[in-house]
């Protein structure tokens, strides 16, 4: 499927959403709290997109953005959804309901940026030790003991 | 038929146990096949590949003289900090100051043989070479001065 | 959640319905490294299986942050280990799209000659430890014995045996060694030779076949779901050979079957990487005898500087797909790094898969799925 | 001929003669106690060792060479390296039991040895049931392993006791099936008779085919009795780590190791008197010259030679095959082997009646 038409179907979702095509696939930025329906619309709608095969964090210093990378297996197509969150309260609805793989994916963005997602069935650190404090891969993060400035 | 099929199973089941055990006796038997090279006793003939990354030297000729600059090159190569340059001003015969290495420190404990460093250097004063026995009781003396004893740079190299 | 002192009482202690629960690991003889694994056991079936991760963590994505281009290809080798080469071909890449660098053709025959030999190499270590797992420590010997030459092609070429790191943006460190394609020939030879007695001593065998076949079942939808990629998901029916779908280098050019199947089974997953092999020296043996004459690399800028954007690659490592991505700032060093990395998301499926299942049942279930645990920690 | 009878006869009477009856019968137990004693450990230095070198040779490397020639003083090294060990007991567990279940699985090891025959007319206990004597003490090492495992507080013990529990109980009866039908053939349960009865060929060859399967039904149950790979479901150290010993160390995790390699000799050794003759030499028919020939051959080493095969062929065993799965080796049991001995057991039954064997 063409951009264009990926944008027709998302845009009679979502109208809100905003596209970008500078990069090598169709960049969606949306409202944080509308990824719960874009998603769903994704997965189950025409666009077919059933796998997600990246799921990342990005911190811009200022606020953070969740970047979703989909793909559709029979169609062939990628998409990136993009929704920047605010890094004080930064919540977005959990996917593990739709994609499988989003809830170690989740639970490694939570540990590492501290983004909270909501209804994820065992959001708890994965990597890290338990008792860890900060988010490791933010920029503001500081470790004296760890991190050597070279 | 219920019958036929449990015979075949275990007719099938047994000759497929017998064929490995007949490829496991095939090497019992063959001790020709054995591949161990007994290392410690083998050191006379031991043949590493001439492009081996071990650890990095400076080769220094007859006169005993490099090839290093003291660019730092190699330092800013280095992704941990393995190289540190330290570098001095020579008084050249015309009265001239010229830069040029004091120590080239290597720390081979902090080393990955990644390469950069060698394929950084822009004179060739620097290579990997094929020695892997580093092992030593006191971690200290992984830290290495590349260039030797009142080595000089040599005659031609910018 | 789970505290250091709630884990150790839980070992002492029954779950909260009078199960087991065992803590497999981090020091555990099929466990291949580091993983932990939680099960909880009800006899010898297991009821639900909990990976900690973590124990070789190094935050290789904060690491590259402070990298330049040039340097941070290094540190990708020490993620799948198995597949290094493979690893820092994905980064070199990326920076080769993001910076349109010319790659020579030459280059490129060499990158793929190596990545195959890579992943035969992978798939004999795991074939030998995936043997041991079910309790038969011979093959493992056999198995190495190959892979063994395999090493020492590489070491011949690339100077180092496992992180070899021969791969820079824009071609290749050096050229190959004079010796390289009588070695690789004389490899195949002896791989066609002896690949035929794993199938008398593994793949035929009665009591390997009982172990896996049926065992630790993924459905395509379920493999899709939990983003499964690489020998796994294929084994369930899934078409996600980044060789086929997104050709890099000269993948397009030569002639290889993506190898399917659709049982979803252990049996399966065994028999996907088995005949992946024999794929991959398929691919080599059509470029060995025609690597082009010419550069090994190309002409690149001294300080590489990506462009402002975000850029993602894929490769196909030897176990899945190995998404490289990067944010840049337009500076010399990356802003943000992520590694997609295909163990991590097949190891999410393994409490899918082997839920419900014997202990026993979990070790082929885990064989099968070829986790390399500092690729899943990064 | 060479026997090992006129030592143990001149011995006899040489105590006999010097010391009152209950005294030499008391030095003579003494002597027989220090004799099984020494065997074992030889033994077992031995066994590890061959077993060491068959791994290597069949997984084409070179095995233990560095002490002795050969790498001969390997084990011996490895035991005192073993004893030296402190031998740590876990905090939590039952510490009696701990402590006790080793020599338990060690005793059952020794009380096997007596009714063997090693050589001709050189044998411990020439027990009138030997047969019922090696099936009722063998089943008693599953106590020794389950104590083990219980005691040991730990749940990988835990689990590889009880597998080895389910396991040694079910294959106690196709090794018990197996040996029945050579006592159909023999009708005998003394083990100096079995062997006497064997005087014109071992019964492998005289029992035509059922023999034949019931000597490997019977070896396959001994390898899972004794908890070999590919039946080594007690300590899948792939699994279990090492299942029922996962807490031992030193000292007592050697008496284990120890007791699995003298268990092996001894169902190898019940399993070449049983099928392949004890001690009696290979005669063919009527080949005059051959027979005499191999009756040139000391008895024991005929016995050895027998035996150590059968221990060769378990090693074998060992090292080509994968692990079967708790529920598949149930199954091969009760689904496989314990119908075909039963069949078995009636076709010998019918031959020994007509009277078809040799």
């Amino acid at each position: 499927m063409s951009n264009e038409e990926i944008k027709e179907i998302i845009s009679s979702t979502l109208p809100s959403a905003t596209y970008d095509e500078t990069g090598e696939w169709l960049n969606i930025a949306i409202d944080s709290k509308d990824w719960k329906k874009i998603a769903t619309e994704c997965r189950n709608g025409v666009l077919k997109m059933d796998f997600l095969f990246c799921l990342t964090c990005i911190d811009w210093k200022s606020h953070l953005t969740m970047l979703y990378h989909l793909t559709s297996t029979k169609l062939r197509h990628n998409i990136v959804v993009k929704a920047n969150l605010d890094p004080a309260i930064a919540e977005i609805e959990s996917v593990c309901a739709i994609w499988r793989t989003a809830e170690f994916h989740e639970r490694e963005v939570f540990e590492m940026f501290g983004v909270n997602f909501l209804n994820h069935p065992d959001l708890r650190k994965l990597i890290l030790e338990d008792d860890f404090k900060g988010f490791p891969l933010r920029k503001d993060f500081e470790d004296p003991i760890n991190m050597i400035k070279l | 038929m219920f019958l036929k099929e449990y015979i075949s199973d275990v007719y099938n089941g047994v000759t497929s146990l017998l064929k490995g055990m007949r490829k496991t006796g095939y090497y019992f038997l063959h001790p020709k096949e054995i591949i161990t090279e007994q290392y410690p006793d083998n050191r006379a003939t031991l043949v590493l590949a001439e492009r081996f990354k071990g650890e990095v030297v400076m080769p220094h000729d007859a006169n005993n003289e490099h090839a290093c600059t003291g660019c730092t090159a190699c330092e800013i190569a280095c992704p941990n900090g393995t190289i540190k340059v330290v570098t001095k001003f020579d008084i050249t015969p015309e009265g001239k100051k010229k830069k040029a290495i004091d120590a080239l420190v290597y720390h081979l404990e902090l080393c990955t043989m990644c390469n950069l460093c060698v394929v950084a250097c822009p004179s060739d004063a620097i290579k990997m070479a094929p020695t892997f026995e580093h092992s030593v009781f006191d971690r200290s003396k992984l830290t290495k001065i590349l260039n030797k004893p009142a080595s000089k740079i040599r005659e031609g190299i910018e | 959640m789970y505290n250091q002192t709630e884990i150790i009482k839980d070992t002492t202690n029954l779950g909260p319905e009078g199960e087991l629960i065992i803590n497999m690991g981090p020091q555990h003889p099929a466990t291949h490294g580091v993983l932990h694994l939680v099960v909880t056991l009800n006899g010898e079936t297991i009821k639900k299986i909990e990976p900690h991760l973590g124990y070789i963590h190094r935050s290789i994505e904060k690491m590259c942050e402070s990298l330049t281009y040039r340097q941070f290809i290094y540190v990708t080798s020490r993620m799948d280990y198995l597949s290094s080469h493979i690893n820092n071909l994905g980064c070199a890449l990326l920076i080769e799209k993001g910076m349109q660098i010319e790659v020579p053709e030459r280059a490129k025959y060499i990158r793929v000659i190596l990545s195959e030999l890579t992943r035969i190499a992978s798939h004999e270590l795991w074939l030998g430890a995936m043997a041991m797992d079910l309790g038969a420590f011979t093959p493992f010997f056999y198995t190495f014995r190959e892979r063994e030459m395999i090493t020492e092609i590489m070491e011949e070429t690339c100077g180092a045996r496992l992180t070899m790191n021969y791969i820079v943006p824009g071609g290749l460190m050096y050229d190959i060694h004079p010796d390289f394609q009588k070695k690789v020939k004389a490899f195949i030879k002896q791989f066609k030779e002896k690949v035929t007695e794993f199938e008398d001593l593994v793949t035929n065998n009665i009591i390997f076949q009982s172990r896996t076949k049926g065992i630790g079942i993924l459905t395509a939808e379920d493999a899709i779901s939990f983003g499964c990629t690489g020998p796994v998901a294929r084994a369930s029916g899934v078409s996600c050979d980044i060789r086929k779908l997104y050709p890099y280098d000269v993948y397009d050019k030569v002639e290889f079957d993506e190898v399917i199947e659709t049982a979803g089974d252990s049996f399966a997953r065994y028999i996907v990487r088995v005949k992946e092999m024999n794929q991959s020296i398929r691919i080599i043996e059509q470029l060995i005898d025609c690597i082009p004459e010419g550069d090994f690399v190309g002409k690149t800028k001294n300080v590489l500087k990506l462009p402002k954007g975000e850029f993602y690659t894929r490769v196909e490592t030897a176990r899945g797909e190995l998404g490289v991505f990067v944010v840049s700032e337009g500076g010399a060093n990356p802003y943000r790094i992520k590694f997609r990395s295909p163990g991590f998301s097949n190891l999410s499926a393994l409490n899918h898969m082997a839920a419900g299942s014997k202990i026993g049942d979990l070790m082929a279930t885990m064989g099968t799925l070829d986790l390399v645990i500092p690729d899943i920690d990064r | 001929m060479f026997s090992l009878e006129g030592i143990t006869t001149a011995v006899q009477d040489w105590l006999f003669i010097k010391f009152n009856p209950t005294l030499a019968l008391a030095m003579e137990c003494i002597i027989v106690i220090l004799l099984a004693i020494t065997l074992f450990a030889g033994l077992g230095l031995v066994l590890v060792l061959m077993e060491r070198k068959v791994a290597a040779r069949i997984q084409i490397r070179l095995g233990p060479n560095r002490v002795g020639p050969g790498g001969m003083f390997q084990t011996v090294a490895d035991t005192l390296k073993l004893i030296m060990k402190e031998g740590l007991t876990p905090d939590s567990a039952d510490k009696f039991l701990f402590n006790l279940a080793p020599f338990i699985v060690m005793m059952v090891a020794m009380l096997l040895l007596a009714p063997i025959a090693f050589a001709k007319n050189f044998q411990i206990w020439d027990i009138n049931i030997g047969v019922l004597y090696i099936s009722a003490i063998s089943s008693l090492s599953v106590i020794g392993i389950l104590m083990a495992g219980w005691a040991s507080n730990n749940k990988y013990s835990l689990l590889g006791a009880m597998r080895s529990g389910a396991q040694i109980v079910s294959y106690e009866l196709s090794a018990g099936l197996a040996v029945l039908t050579i006592v159909v053939l023999t009708g005998s349960l003394q083990l100096s008779e079995i062997i006497a009865a064997q005087q014109n060929g071992w019964w492998i060859f005289k029992g035509h085919i059922p023999a034949v399967i019931a000597f490997v039904i019977f070896i396959i149950a001994v390898t899972a009795e004794t908890n070999r790979a590919p039946f080594d479901l007690a300590e899948a150290e792939s699994e279990l780590t090492a299942g029922f010993h996962t807490e031992y160390s030193g000292m007592k995790f050697a008496l284990f190791f120890l007791a699995e390699y003298i268990n092996i000799f001894i169902v190898c050794a019940i399993g070449a008197t049983l099928f392949l003759g004890g001690w009696m030499p290979l005669h063919i028919g009527s080949w005059e010259a051959f027979n005499h020939i191999m009756d040139y051959i000391p008895s024991s080493v005929w016995f050895m030679g027998k035996t150590f095969f059968l221990i060769f062929v378990i090693m074998w065993f060992r090292w080509t095959f994968p692990r079967l799965r708790i529920d598949q080796l149930l199954n091969l049991e009760w689904k496989y082997l314990l119908p075909i001995s039963l069949l078995n057991l009636l076709l010998v039954a019918v031959i020994a009646i007509l009277g078809w064997h040799f």
